[in-house]
């Protein structure tokens, strides 16, 4: 029953109506998300999606693999239990800025720690969204909402940033609306070895919408982001003119032809930091797509490794050795 | 110096049926060591055995303080013992606050060995004591047996190539020859342990070996007792090949071997917690076995790596003590509601909170039972001794694969840390419950959620082609598993999922009544509550009591058959070390009996005197 | 057009002395809206009432669909009422999903009104139907009304400037405005809410003050109904000043008002979950009253952080429901040992793990009296209906601060979204229970953990000069607070902390019984079961049934005399939306009576006749 | 009964025994930390220590303050809530790399995230003590211990790297065995207005010993660790002969002269990121010292302010006030 024929997008969406609002940005993702999958070869049932709690995290259900839709925040712990058991699964994880880095936060920054081979899209919308409309982890300071109804005081994570200082070796980010941009960088995510965690602008057109139009805007997005092609100098603008230079501590916008070689693979990750920090810098472009990508020892790996190591030099453990062994003696 | 000699020839030597003998000294005087030698030489004698190391609160208290003692007592025995006893015939104290943190359970008339080595003006003071305990009246009706250990350690490894603070690390050693000298045992086996133990360092090899020696040999010393002492072996335990084992260390080989008798592997996610850490840790080292551990960040990731690992056709283990149990709570709901097989160790401890870490209590049973949001049916099985936790463990897993759901198996602090002899099992003889898995779809096509005559539903593991389907913690609907609002559909789901675990009972044997059928007191114990119950029932009925008891493995769902049992007494007694938990879920499902709770909340088990006082005035009404 | 004509003037009037309303669309439909002015009219003219919102499931699912149907149910009456009624005796659909999902609730009888504009061909297939309810045969034995609101509504709005989108949107208000007509209620209230709503976008205002008024002058659509009615005010109800409330209302309220009457401020720490959510935020609205609102990452830090606000001199609260209950265990056995006031509100929904949020569940209640590690007594309160959650929160705050202790309020998802009128408390005759902080040490010295006559230890906040004093979850020494491991301290301690809380009961009531002080039946009740029971009650009454009810407030500890009032009944009926949870408490703590479990887990209240059928069965015996 | 006069260290020491294993580096911390917060002049009942779970969250109860030793991981959280309900107290936390990282790393990211004013020590022992001896997120890869018997596979955070990545406006580095390291560096902590987290590199003589060695040793340290001094140059070595230069993106060893100034209160947290990233380079000094330092609103003058505001804005809110809204209806 193995498929052994290259599946299509629809071969990947599964009988379940698909219930998020109409308009939200969510829908775009599952049909990139679709796209790549369907593109690497891999059989569905050796997919699995895990999620945890939020609009984002009905994920599993619409895809026709195999999914587990958890609890809140708790994704990427049983995605690590999912992937030692059986490293031979592609691993998907789908979690929100509530879920993934509110609640689950340190299960986010252990699994990325750790490098376990799990490909996790983190749906920003900057809002709790299946809860109706609170601010979160992301939200912007002074961003009105029901429990802020002064404003949010909370000073927001940078996903980005936060990746990087738990050591993440893959890190990205897309837009929702930008799907050429994102199934490149779905892509990329899925050809990394290792943890990759993309973050993903997502529009919650009921409670926050259009936050990220000034930048993710189709008729602004050339200039005001930068796209991080490992390899390519650092250039963007509507017409490639405009390039990003790296002096000293400082980053400085320069013409394109004086850009910087984006390197996503230096041994630290201080470079995708510096331009992570960019975010919060009015004037400089919002960079987009891989700030990482560096080869680690991947957890379960080294994991299964051991087991098999031991195995080898012990030989395979039999009952009778576990239970007789150690100081014995025998009754009559 | 390391030939024995046979000092003390001249001596008397009287039999004993069975001595309990307690070692204190400080955290850093090695008495764990000490004991668990003794131990093991006694049980190569064919002693029954019990013991009880008694562990300092967790840090490392400075030297020579009250708070940094370190003791354990070993009961050996040529009868069957159930306990390590309740009090000690012999204390060695090797400091002042080892020795008044335990003088006061030395038996009346009880022989205390002192290391005087120690008891200088500033050892009385570390303490934290106003007089010398050796001088003060303390040890009066006691016999005190004064050795310079610090002194007789120095001399006899005179020219030992170890610093002098290595040469007193000897002191255990020197403690344990006398000791086996005392009680007419061989130095052989702890001989051969010491050559393996310090195979890479010979001299530290040597010089133990030399104060092991150097303590059976003392012959001035042995001239203070008046007698050498006798404790034939056991004759009454089953024949076979035993070890000793801990609760904890059973609780491993079980899961093991619970895993293998379903042909599955051990996945555990846990985090260490005292006293349950040790679990971890030797499944860790079972990596040959095909165990997958996992240390997680915290006890949440913990159980829900577990359960991914159950997912992906694992047997999916988590270990961990109360405070780790409460925060297990959420994703247990959902383990219930994905049916997937999970088995949770829950080595209770002192609480509430953070409570008393390495002491033992029994309080987690009406958590373990209900305490989760909703209705979450989950089956409890408790072990009652260190080899029953074997058993037991290998009962939580049949459970768990058997209904696809996940078990709590409850030990304690008493329990992990105790040892008792292990027979050990035939493994050819060991019941198996291998684990099916669905890997095609049944004629009609395939439903996530349908259920087979024990009401588990199918366990089809991502990789298997043509099964994909998705499951998740929302109510399903029956059959499909699609996420389902609707209320008929609920209420079947919530009473499907409850029935499934009341079904249990009926693979499970209706425990038997030891004593009597009927008589005028039947005690119902749990967990580690075994060795005192049993003991005191020994001796209420040699005393002529008509005492039963009946002890239970499985606390939820309770086995068929309690009712009638219970009708047969005329009172019934529920000793615990809580306040009653099993008293109140007795009461409300065998309402028409009496239940008589006795409770003691002191982080200690029960002693056997305590039992017998109150069942005699209990006998008295 | 936005004068009312006298259209209908010549139908007759009915007096009804109560009407169940139903009206359901979807999700974008406003239906929550209509159905919540529509309350409010009533309330001002005094009518008693009861509501009953059911939401669809969290996400906005497609237009049109079944998942995506939203309905609110409103009952009004002239006498006493209990519950949102059984069934209603009009349904409002708005379209095929809407109709389908609700016509099986529908009073035999009862009127049907259709919005036909939303039942073209496509309208019924996205409601997943095969063929048109409406001439399917599905309304047979049902008075249907089919009126083209779409319609009517774009031709009321001719010449609007609002985009034909917005126009539409109206549709609500037109349909409410029909209502008014039919049962004979004045636009009034409505329009000046609409005008106080939309005060920055007149053209909203007004169109939807259109739309209300052409609904109700609809002269050839009245020609279909053969009468109005009316519902006269509730002379029953006691005098004083109402607004309507729903429960999370109550509760942010209570929690407010309980703070202010102990003199202290609230301390919210919480994470939004359905159905809890909106008390969080509308106690992040108080800032005013001095709450201190903290959205934290998790439920954990939410209930660690009220501690923490506790600690340092606030009345710490902590919202949540089922699975954030879960989380919360923890940090609720150290909030026992550290013995501060606390507050714990579980607004319970449908599990278990995610189960079904939406909907009302009764299931925590084992949960929150034993769920917890070790001995960690906590009481529990339940409130039974939305205005009596305000009663609750202020008795919760009196026990956490009189007690120092953590307390748990119940509420769940009935009582959290229904609406029921609230009688205003007098605020000078609420009763005071001021906080007592120790700021000077007494006689003899400080001992944090001395006690007074309720058991509860003294209150010092961080900030007072000379109490310096360090608190934790280790096991304390009595009086000082110290860590100890000593043995006969711990027990002790548990047993005083079981004590504390054990004596409560001193401060409540013994709740009084409804009916006869003796009779066939007891109905026992806790939480949002009172209304269906109530009114179950009243109808067997009726009919001359022996019939009695109690409720509890207090579920832990349970107060006194319950066990003398139970001996006066043959049998005790307890009706829960779980499998039986507080029939298993009272059977063991009221070992000598029968409870009979009457369950009910299906996310749904009782209806009224369902208690009744099993009333009669009961009697029937 | 409030106390005028300076205190001392010894007013700071609480009468309970001391109760940590002869050597271990957490008595060094404790007696720097009674010396530095003796001299800041705030009145000893204004000080509170909040601990969770380990050996070094003992410390509270040697403290002759207010303090709390709660539960595992969530001090951060405690500590938020006394803070926000009692802006005027002083509030200090103290963790391990368990409890703080572990277990606690989540709520650690976010009070950092927030800048609630609670100034927090790691004791980093890159073990677990208390358990007596397990692998923790701070252990170096390959580490044997009980539950890593094998070598642990795990990749240790960085926990400076960590706390940038949370946003964390104050973030310093120091070792048990540099007192006046120590001092200084807490001190610096103390006077930081916000979240300081300073991470302490300490010795566990039972189960982690010698583990800082290489770096922390008294003979070694000038030569590999380099102190990070906001204002002055990157100096370092037993003859202060040795600089640091940032090149793009590069970190490079120079001759002192040559060495950079540096700064920890730039816009972007990227040269402290950098900074920290030196410490997977066997080649460079470890970075001790003061990595980042910058103002930022603090989350409980934000929380406090919208409450003064509320009230100053609608009046104190009175409890009719509260029943009596809405729409009321009379009822005779
Ligand atoms: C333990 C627990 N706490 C809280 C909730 C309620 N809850 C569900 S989703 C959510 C936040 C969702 O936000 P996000 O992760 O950003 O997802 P989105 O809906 O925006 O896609 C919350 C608080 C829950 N389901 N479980
Ligand atoms: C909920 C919970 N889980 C686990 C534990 C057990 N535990 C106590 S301290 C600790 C780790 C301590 O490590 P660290 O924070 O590094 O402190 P250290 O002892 O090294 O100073 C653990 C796992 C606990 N007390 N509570
Ligand atoms: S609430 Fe927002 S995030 Fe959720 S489905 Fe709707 S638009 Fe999408
Ligand atoms: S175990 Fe280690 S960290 Fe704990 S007190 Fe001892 S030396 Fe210090
Ligand atoms: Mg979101
Ligand atoms: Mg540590």
């Amino acid at each position: 029953m193995a498929e052994t024929q290259a599946l299509t997008k629809k071969d990947l969406k599964s009988d379940q109506d698909v219930r998020w609002c109409p308009g939200c940005g969510d829908y775009s993702i599952l049909n990139s998300a679709q796209g790549v999958l369907a593109g690497l070869g891999i059989p569905r049932h050796q997919m699995v999606f895990v999620s945890g709690i939020g609009c984002s995290s009905r994920f599993p259900y619409y895809m026709n693999t195999y999914g587990m839709h958890s609890i809140h925040g708790r994704a990427p712990a049983f995605a690590t239990g999912i992937k030692l058991a059986n490293p031979e699964l592609t691993v998907w994880l789908v979690t929100g800025d509530g879920d993934g880095l509110s609640i689950g936060g340190n299960h986010m920054a252990h699994i990325l720690r750790r490098n376990v081979d799990v490909k996790i899209l983190l749906f920003n919308n900057e809002i709790y969204g299946l809860t109706k409309g609170q601010y979160s982890p992301t939200s912007r300071t002074g961003l009105k909402t029901k429990t802020s109804p002064m404003g949010s005081v909370d000073r927001p994570f940078n996903p980005v940033s936060f990746a990087l200082g738990c050591g993440a070796t893959f890190v990205a980010r897309t837009i929702d609306t930008h799907l050429k941009h994102m199934e490149a960088t779905l892509a990329a995510a899925a050809a990394h070895k290792g943890s990759a965690l993309v973050e993903i602008y997502q529009n919650c057109v009921i409670f926050n919408d259009g936050t990220f139009d000034a930048i993710a805007d189709k008729t602004l997005r050339d200039d005001k982001t930068i796209d991080l092609e490992p390899g390519k100098p650092l250039v963007f603008g509507k017409g490639r003119d405009k390039g990003l230079k790296v002096e000293g501590f400082d980053v400085r916008m320069v013409p394109a032809e004086s850009a910087d070689v984006w390197r996503a693979d230096t041994r630290s990750a201080g470079p995708a930091f510096v331009m992570s920090q960019l975010d919060s810098d009015p004037t400089m472009p919002r960079p987009i797509g891989v700030f990482r990508s560096v080869a680690a020892p991947i957890f379960n790996e080294g994991v299964r490794a051991q087991v098999s190591d031991a195995v080898a030099r012990k030989g395979a453990g039999k009952l009778r050795d576990l239970f007789y062994t150690g100081d014995m003696w025998d009754v009559r | 110096m390391t030939q024995t000699r046979n000092v003390g020839a001249e001596l008397p030597s009287q039999q004993f049926e069975n001595v309990v003998i307690r070692f204190a000294g400080d955290s850093g005087d090695g008495m764990q060591i000490t004991g668990s030698q003794f131990t093991h030489t006694a049980a190569l004698l064919g002693n029954d055995l019990a013991t009880f190391p008694d562990f300092p609160a967790e840090i490392r208290a400075p030297a020579g303080t009250q708070p940094g003692v370190s003791g354990f007592q070993v009961r050996f025995s040529s009868s069957d013992i159930h306990t390590p006893g309740d009090r000690p015939d012999v204390l060695v104290a090797m400091n002042p606050a080892a020795l008044i943190v335990n003088i006061k359970d030395l038996a009346p008339g009880g022989i205390v060995i002192v290391n005087t080595g120690q008891f200088a003006e500033r050892d009385v003071a570390k303490a934290g004591l106003k007089s010398n305990p050796m001088t003060d009246g303390t040890l009066t009706g006691y016999r005190k047996i004064e050795i310079d250990i610090n002194d007789r350690v120095k001399r006899a490894l005179e020219g030992s190539p170890l610093s002098p603070k290595d040469v007193q690390r000897c002191k255990n050693f020197y403690t344990l020859g006398l000791m086996y000298w005392l009680y007419s045992r061989p130095l052989e086996p702890t001989i051969a342990w010491l050559k393996d133990k310090f195979g890479k360092k010979p001299e530290l090899a040597d010089a133990n070996i030399k104060a092991l020696t150097a303590g059976f040999n003392a012959g001035d010393i042995q001239e203070l007792f008046q007698a050498r002492y006798e404790v034939a072996p056991c004759t009454t335990m089953l024949p076979g090949t035993y070890r000793n084992i801990t609760g904890n260390e059973a609780v491993a080989i079980g899961l093991v071997a619970g895993a293998e008798l379903a042909n599955l592997k051990v996945f555990i996610g846990s985090y260490p917690i005292t006293p349950a850490t040790s679990i971890l840790e030797q499944l860790a080292s079972y990596k040959h076995y095909g165990v997958v551990s996992f240390q997680a960040e915290d006890e949440i990731a913990a159980i829900c790596s577990a359960i991914g690992g159950s997912y992906s056709g694992y047997l999916g283990v988590t270990t961990t003590s109360g405070p780790g149990m409460a925060l297990k709570t959420e994703a247990m709901g959902l383990a219930v509601s994905l049916e997937l097989p999970l088995v949770i160790v829950d080595v209770q401890r002192g609480g509430p909170s953070t409570g008393l870490p390495t002491k033992t209590e029994q309080a987690d049973l009406l958590q373990a039972i209900f305490g989760r949001n909703s209705e979450a049916p989950i089956p409890v099985i408790a072990a009652s001794t260190p080899s029953d936790a074997f058993d037991c463990a290998v009962e939580a897993c049949r459970i768990a694969v058997q209904y696809m759901t996940p078990v709590i198996l409850l030990s304690d602090g008493y329990i992990a840390n105790g040892a008792e002899p292990w027979r050990l099992p035939d493994v050819d003889k060991l019941p198996r419950f291998p684990a099916k898995f669905t890997t095609v779809a049944p004629e009609g096509g395939f439903l996530p959620y349908a259920r087979d005559e024990k009401r588990a539903r199918p366990w089809v593991t991502p990789g298997t082609p043509g099964l994909e389907h998705r499951i998740g913690g929302l109510e399903k609907a029956n059959l499909t598993g699609h996420i389902s609002y609707d209320p008929e559909n609920h209420e079947f789901m919530v009473r499907m999922r409850a029935a499934k675990v009341a079904g249990i009972r009926d693979s499970i044997p209706t425990p038997s009544v030891v004593g009597d059928k009927q008589g005028d007191l039947l005690i119902v114990g749990w967990g580690s509550t075994y060795g005192s119950i049993a003991s005191a029932v020994e001796i209420a009925r040699g005393k002529g009591q008509r005492v039963s008891r009946l002890h239970l493995r499985h606390v939820w769902p309770l086995p068929a058959g309690l009712d009638e049992i219970f009708a047969s007494y005329k009172a019934i007694l529920i000793p615990e070390m809580n306040l009653g938990q099993l008293a109140r879920v007795l009461r409300s499902e065998y309402q028409r009996h009496e239940f008589i709770s006795y409770s003691k909340v002191q982080g200690l088990p029960f002693k056997t005197f305590e039992l017998n006082d109150k069942i005699d005035a209990l006998l008295a009404r």
